[in-house]
C-alpha cells in the first residue's frame, strides 16, 4: 500500500475532494499546513516594522490506496490541483506496510 | 417539531391579542401632558420654597451628569483592555488582561482608603454639586502653596455626604484610567505580583499627590493667583495629569522591565510581533472614544454648564482627525494604512484634545488632532527605532507624546471663550495665538518637570 | 509568595480599619437633605429671575439628554463593525473593521466641513435646545421648498454656539451610522481607496441632502403644509433618511463591486460562506440596540418631552418581535434555527420602528417588529436567490427592506397621540387604521422616489 | 496611490482652511451665557406656573434618569453573554450566546403580555415618576397582603402613560437579568427549544409573582407595616429577587441537565473543562459592572434623591473588594491567581451589595464585598466537590449564594440614614450593628423561603 | 524502525494516551487534521443556503518505535480507541529510516 | 528520494529555516503539532480544578529532498534545534517513492 502526500491550495480543496470521489476513493485525511519552495515569500509592514511572511498556507491530503491506485490517485490530485501558477504544491508517495481499521481490526487492503 | 408549533401558537395568540388591541382607546396620558407638576413638586420638594427646588433641580440634573460622565469612564476600562489584549500576542492574552481587570480593583480601594484624601481632601467650594463643603484640609508647605489633601481618607465621618461621594464617583474611575495605561506598555513582561504593588502605588500616592498640584487646588494649579501666570497651569481633563503621567510611567516601566524576547536582532533593528487580535484592539479602541466623551465633557462637573456641547464635539473631532492623520502619514510612509496606527491616531487625537477641549474652538479641535496623529506615528518610530524601547500598545506615544502636545496646545490655540474663574482668576483662558503668552508658560512648566 | 504575604498583610489592615471605620459617627449630608439649593441657585444662575432659571434648568436637561442620545448613538460605531465582522470571514476581518472604524473618522470631518452646513444650516428654531439661532439659511428654488441648508459650515462665526454644537454632536454621530452601513454590504470586497472617496461623498453630500428634504426644513417635511398631506413626509429616527438610504446604497456597491468569489456557483445557486464569529455579530447587534435607544428617543432632542418613554419602550418591544419573527420564521422554514438571522431580525424591527416609533403604540410596535422580522428573512433570500447579489451581512434586507417598512407603517399604524406641531402641522400625526389617509399617501411619496 | 494622493490633497486643503478659520470672529454663544431662560421657559411650559414647572423638570430629570439606568441594565444582557460564552468551550459557543440573545426577546414579549401587570399592577404612587396613577390594581388575599397585579397587561387603555412607560422600560430590562442568569448554569447543554419554553415561564410568571411581592406592594413588602417587622423585607434592587431567584433557578436546572461528558470522573472527582475565551468572559464582567451601576443606582427611579451618588459607590466599592478577595482566596488556596475566579468575585461582590447598597456605608460596602468574593470562590468549590453539579459559568454561586449573602447582609450593616417612608414605614433601614435587630429578621425570612 | 501513524476520535485521545503509557510508550507527536472516509458528512443551514460539512474533525498521532514494538502499539491504539461506531479512524504502519534525537544526536533505537 | 521529519521548538523555526536556505533547501512543509516524550507535562488549576498540560506545542517540518542530500539536511537541522535542554525534538528519515510537482508534472529528483 502507498500513502500519497499531497500538498495543494486551499482554494483547490472542494474540486480534488470531488474528483477523487469519481474514482472511488473516500478516506482521506486533510490538515492545514504552512510551506515555501519556489513560491517566495512577501513583507508586511507593521507599525512601521517589516514582517516577512515566507510561509503560505496549504492543505495536506494524505490518502492510503492499494498499491494499483498509488499512480491514478496522484494523476487525478496533479491535475486537478493544477493552475499553473507557482506554489501548486507537491504530492509524495510514500511506502505503508500495514494498515488497520480500528472499527473492526480488519488489516491490509480491506482496511483502506 | 413539537415544542415548536405550541411556540408558534403562543405567537399567534400574541398576534392576534395585539391587533385587537390596536384598536383600545387609551385613557392614561401617553404624552405627559396630564402630568402633574404640583404634586410633583410637593411630593419631591415638600417645604422648600420655589427658588431652593430650583437650585435642588440644578443639582439633580449635576447629580446625573456626573454619574453619567463616570460610568462612561468607567467603561474605559473595558476599552483600554481590549487594546492592549489585542494588540499582544495569543499567548499571553489572558495575563494581559488579567492587569487590566485587577487594576481597577486594586485602584478602587486604595484610592478610597487614601488617595482620593490626598488629591481632594481640600477640593472644597465646587458650587455646582453643592459645595463639597466637607473637604476642607489642603496642606500647604507655605500658604498658598498646596501639597496635599487631608481629608476624606475612607469616606467616612464628613466625608460620607452626598457631594463627596459625587465627586469621589467620578474620580475614582478617572485615577483608574492612569493606572491602566502602563499596563499597556509593559505588556507581556511582568509579574502579577510586581503588577499589584505597582498599582497599588499608583493609585495610593504618585497620581494622587500630582493631581492635587493641577486639580486639587495645590501649587500648581495656584500659578496664576500667585504669580500671575495666566490661569494657572491648566489641564482640563488630564493630557497631564492622566495622560503624561501614565505614559511616562509606561516608559520607565518599559525600559526597566526590557523588551519581549524577540523583539530586538542583535544589531537593534527592531522586529514586528503582531498583535493577535485586531478586531478586539479596535472594538476597544471606540469604546475608549465612547467614554472619553464622559471623560472631557464631564470634567465640566456640571451638565448646567452648557459648554458641554463644545467640549463633546471638540472631543470627537479631534478623534476623528487623529485617526484620518496618523492613517494617511502611515499609507504616505510605508505604502500602506496600518489598521493599528490608525487606531493609535484616534487615541493620540483625543489625549491631545484631552487638556484643550474646553478652551479651543471647532478648527483648533480639528488641528490638534491631526498633529496630535502624526506625533503620535513619529513618535511610536522614534521609542522603537531611536529608544531602542519595546512599547507593545505604544501606550507611550499615544499618552506621553501626545499628553505633552495636549497641555502646550491649550497654550497655544486656548480662545478666550471659555474658563472665566478657572483656578480662581477672573479672566478667560487665552493661548498664545489669541494674546495670552503668560498662559502658555504657564503650561510649559509641567513639561519642564517631567 | 513573598509578595503575595504582604499583598495579604495589606489587605487585613484594610479590613481592620474598615471594620473599625463602620462604626464612625457620620457629619456629612449622606442623603442629600441638607443640601443648599438656595446657595445653588445664587452660584448658578447669579442674577437670574427664578423663571429664566426654570427654562435654563430645562435646557439644560436637554443638553444632557442629546448628550447621553449622542454617545449611545456613537457607540453604535462599534455595534456595525462588530456585527459586519464577525459575520465576515476570519481572512478579511481586519479590513473590515478598518473600513467600519475609519468610516467613523472620515464621516465626522467631512460633515463638520460640510454636510452638516448643507443638511441643518435652515434648521432653527429648534426651542428645547435653545432656538438654535444660527441656523437660518436655507436655500429654496420655490418659495417653501427648500433643498439644502446655507449657514454652519466648520462650525465657526455665528454657528460657534453651544445650541448648535449640541445638535451637531447628535446629527454627526446620526450621519456616521448612514455611513457605515453600505460597507456591510460591500464587505470584504472593496479597495481601501474606493472607500476613502465613497466616505467623502456620503457624509458631506448624499445624506446632508436627502436629511435636509426629510429633516431640515426641505421639501418632504413641508408637504404637509404646502399640499396638506398630513403633517408632511414623516421619518421619526430616519427609517429612510438613515436605513433606507444606506440599505440601497449598500444594494448598489454591491452589485458594482459583484459577488465574492465562490459565492454563486456557475448555475447561480449560491453557497454559504459562514461568519466567522457569530458570538462577535450578536454582541454586535446588542450593541446596535443598546444605541438605538439613544436613536430613537434622543430624536425628541428633549428630555423635557416625556414621550421618550414611549419611544423607548416601542423600540425595545419591536426588536424584541423581529429577533422572534425572525427566529421562529427561519426554524418553521429550514428545520433550525439560526443565529445569525435572528440577529438579522432585531436589526429589521429596530429600523422598522425607527421612523414610527415616537408615533404608535405598543401592540402596534410589537406588529410592526414581527413583520419586520419575517420581511427581513425574505428579503435575505431574495437579494440572494433572485437578485443573485451578494450581501454578506443582510444589509440591504435589514437597512433597506425593513427601513421601506417603517416609513410605510408610520403611516398605517400612527394612533393621533403624538405629533401635533410637527412639520409645522397643528393635527397629531394619524395613519390609516386611525383615518389619516392623507398621511399614508405622505409617507409612500419617499418609496415612490427611491 | 493616485487615489492617496486625491485624499492627501483634500486633507490639506482642510487643515489650511482651518487655520484661517481659527481667528474667525465669533459671534454666537459659545458657553451658553447668553441662552434665554425665559423663551425656553415659554415654549416648553406654556400657560404653567414656575412651581408646576418646576416639578415638571424634576419629573423630566427622573425620565432621564430611569432612561439612563435602563439603559445601562439593558447593557448588561451583552455581559451576560460574553461571560458566560467566554467560560464555555469552543463549540458550543454559537448555542451558548444564541440563548442569551434571545432570552432578551422572548422575556420583552412576555413580561410585556403578562408579566410586568402581574407585578406592577398595583404599584401606583411613585412620586419621583408622576405617580404612576393607573397602577392600582393589587390582587390581596387578605386585606394588606398582595399576592399579584391586574393591571397593565400589554400596556394598553390606561397603561398607554408615559409614567407606565418609563417603569415598564426599567423593569423590563430588569426582568430580562433574571431570566438570563440560569442559562449559564445551564450553559452547553440545554436543547434550544426547551429554553424557549423556559423562558416564557420565567419572564411572565415566576419572577413577577415574586417580584410583586418584594417590590410591587406584596406581602413581602408589607412585613414593616403589617407585622412592625423593621421596614419590612428589603431588597434594594434585587439580590434576593434577580439574584437569588436566578441562581437557585440555574441550581434546579444544572441538576436536572446533569453534568456535562466529562465533567466528572467515575470517582465524581471534578475535571476543568476551562472555558474558551478568557478575555471574552472579564471583557463581560467589565460590561456587567457597567450596567450594575444603573442597576443599583437606577433603582431610586429618582435623579432627584442625591442618594445616588453614595449608592453608585458602594456599588464600586464592593465589586472591587470582591474580585481582589476572590483573587487572593484562590492564590493562596491554589498557589496562582485564576482570572476566571477573579471576575467571579467582582461579580459575587456585585450582587453582595444589590440588596443593602442604598442602605450601608462605604467601609460596609467594602467588607460585604470581601466576605462576597470569598463566599463565592468557597461556593464555586463546594457546587463542584459536594454536590457534584456542574455550574459552567459559576451562576449558582454568584448569583444564588451571592444573592442570599446580598439579603442577609443588609440586615446586619444598614446604617439608619436612608429609607425612611421605605415600603410605609416612617423610620430608616437599621441593621444588627446599628440596633435594628427586627429588620434582620425581616431579612431572613426570605432565606427560609428559598 | 516504524512510524505508526493513528487516526482516531478526539475523545479517544486521553484514553490511547494512558493505553500507551502502561506498555513504556511516551514519545508521541499530536496533530489536528480532518477526515472523511465511510463516514459521511452532514449538512447545515446557514441564513438559507446549505452548507455541507463533509470533513470530521480527528485527531492524528504519529509514534516512531523499534520494528519489534510496532505490532503491540498497533494492537493497544486499535482496542483503545475502539468504539465500534462509523468514523473510528486507521492505522497506518510506516518504514522509517533513521531516527535522530535532536538534544544529543543519538541515533537508531536509542534516540527514540 | 527521502522525507525528513523534523519535530523541534517554535523558537527555532526561523533558524533552521535560514539554515537550510544556506545549504539551498528550500522546499519546507511545517506544521503546529504537539508532543510528549522525554517532557513532562505541568498542571495547572482552573477555577480550583486541576487540568494537567501533557502535550507541549511543537513545530513539525517536512523535507522531502534526493537520496544524498538527506544526511546533510538531517546533520543541519539537529545543529541549529538544540539547545540541549529536554524537549529539543526529534528528526525522522522516511523513505519517499515518489515526487510529482504539480505545476508541472515534473516528477522525481526534478520535482524536489
Ligand atoms: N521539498 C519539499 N519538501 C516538502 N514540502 C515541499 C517541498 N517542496 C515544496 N513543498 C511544499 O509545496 C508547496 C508548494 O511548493 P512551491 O515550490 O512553491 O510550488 P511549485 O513547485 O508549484 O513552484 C510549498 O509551500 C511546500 O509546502
Ligand atoms: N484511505 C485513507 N487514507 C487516509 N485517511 C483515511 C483513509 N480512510 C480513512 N481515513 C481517516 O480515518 C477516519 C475514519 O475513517 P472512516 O472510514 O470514517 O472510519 P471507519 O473505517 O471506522 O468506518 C477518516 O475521517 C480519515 O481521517
Ligand atoms: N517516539 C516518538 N515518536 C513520535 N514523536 C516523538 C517521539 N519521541 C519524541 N517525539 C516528539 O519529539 C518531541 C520532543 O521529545 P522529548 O522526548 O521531549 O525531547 P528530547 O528527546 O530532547 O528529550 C515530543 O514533544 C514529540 O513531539
Amino acid at each position: 500500500m502507498k500513502k500519497v502526500e499531497a500538498i495543494i491550495r486551499h482554494i483547490k480543496l472542494d474540486e480534488v475532494k470531488n474528483a477523487l470521489s469519481k474514482i472511488d476513493i473516500h478516506g482521506i485525511t486533510v490538515s492545514e499546513v504552512k510551506g515555501c519552495g519556489k513560491q517566495k515569500g512577501y513583507t508586511e509592514t507593521y507599525r512601521g516594522s517589516k514582517v516577512t511572511i515566507y510561509l503560505r498556507p496549504k492543505i495536506k491530503l494524505e490518502i492510503v490506496v492499494p498499491d494499483d491506485l498509488a499512480g491514478k490517485v496522484v494523476e487525478v490530485i496533479a491535475e486537478t490541483a493544477r493552475t499553473g501558477e507557482i506554489g501548486d504544491g507537491k504530492i509524495f508517495v510514500i511506502p505503508v506496510e500495514e494498515v488497520i481499521r480500528v472499527r473492526t481490526g480488519e488489516k491490509s487492503d480491506t482496511a483502506i | 417539531m413539537f415544542k415548536l408549533k405550541k411556540i408558534l401558537t403562543v405567537l399567534l395568540l400574541v398576534i392576534i391579542i395585539s391587533i385587537l388591541l390596536i384598536g383600545i382607546a387609551y385613557a392614561g396620558d401617553p404624552t405627559g401632558a396630564q402630568m402633574d407638576g404640583k404634586s410633583a413638586f410637593d411630593a419631591l420638594y415638600a417645604g422648600k420654597s420655589v427658588k431652593e427646588a430650583v437650585g435642588l433641580n440644578a443639582i439633580a440634573i449635576n447629580f446625573v451628569w456626573v454619574f453619567l460622565a463616570a460610568v462612561l469612564v468607567f467603561f474605559m476600562q473595558a476599552g483600554f483592555a481590549l487594546v492592549e489584549t489585542g494588540f499582544c500576542r495569543a499567548r499571553n492574552a489572558t495575563h494581559v488582561i488579567m492587569t487590566n481587570f485587577m487594576i481597577f480593583a486594586i485602584g478602587a480601594l486604595a484610592y478610597w482608603a487614601i488617595g482620593f484624601g490626598l488629591m481632594f481632601g481640600g477640593a472644597s467650594g465646587v458650587a455646582s454639586l453643592g459645595g463639597l463643603k466637607p473637604l476642607t484640609g489642603l496642606f500647604e508647605i507655605v500658604k498658598g502653596w498646596g501639597i496635599f489633601g487631608t481629608k476624606g481618607f475612607f469616606l467616612v465621618g464628613g466625608a460620607y455626604d452626598v457631594g463627596v461621594f459625587i465627586m469621589f464617583l467620578f474620580q475614582m474611575v478617572f485615577m483608574d484610567t492612569t493606572a491602566t495605561i502602563p499596563t499597556g506598555g509593559m505588556a507581556e513582561r511582568w509579574k502579577f505580583s510586581a503588577f499589584c504593588i505597582y498599582g497599588i502605588f499608583v493609585s495610593a500616592f504618585l497620581y494622587p499627590i500630582f493631581g492635587n498640584w493641577v486639580w486639587g487646588g495645590g501649587w500648581l494649579a495656584k500659578l496664576g493667583v500667585n504669580l500671575g501666570l495666566g490661569n494657572g497651569y491648566i489641564d482640563w481633563a488630564g493630557s497631564s495629569v492622566i495622560h503624561a503621567v501614565g505614559g511616562i510611567t509606561a516608559l520607565a516601566g518599559a525600559i526597566v522591565l526590557g523588551p519581549r524576547i524577540g523583539k530586538f536582532n542583535k544589531d537593534g533593528t527592531p522586529n514586528a510581533l503582531p498583535g493577535h487580535h485586531i478586531p478586539m484592539a479596535i472594538l476597544g479602541t471606540i469604546i475608549l472614544a465612547f467614554g472619553w466623551f464622559g471623560f472631557n465633557a464631564g470634567s465640566t462637573l456640571a451638565g448646567t454648564d452648557l459648554r458641554i456641547a463644545v467640549i463633546a464635539v471638540n472631543t470627537m473631532l479631534a478623534a476623528a482627525a487623529g485617526a484620518i492623520s496618523a492613517m494617511l502619514f502611515v499609507w504616505k510612509k510605508f505604502g500602506k494604512p496600518d489598521p493599528s496606527m490608525a487606531a493609535n491616531g484616534m487615541l493620540g487625537g483625543l489625549v491631545g484634545i484631552t487638556a484643550p477641549a474646553a478652551f479651543v474652538n471647532a478648527p483648533s479641535a480639528v488641528i490638534i488632532g491631526l498633529i496630535a496623529g502624526v506625533l503620535c506615528v513619529q513618535s511610536v518610530l522614534f521609542v522603537e527605532r531611536v529608544l531602542k524601547v519595546d512599547d507593545p500598545v505604544g501606550a507611550v506615544s499615544v499618552h506621553g507624546a501626545c499628553g505633552i502636545w495636549g497641555v502646550v496646545s491649550l497654550g497655544i490655540f486656548a480662545d478666550g471663550t471659555y474658563g472665566a474663574g478657572y483656578n480662581g482668576v477672573q479672566t478667560t483662558v487665552k493661548g498664545l495665538l489669541y494674546g495670552g503668552s503668560s498662559q502658555f508658560i504657564a503650561q510649559l512648566i509641567e513639561n519642564e518637570k517631567s
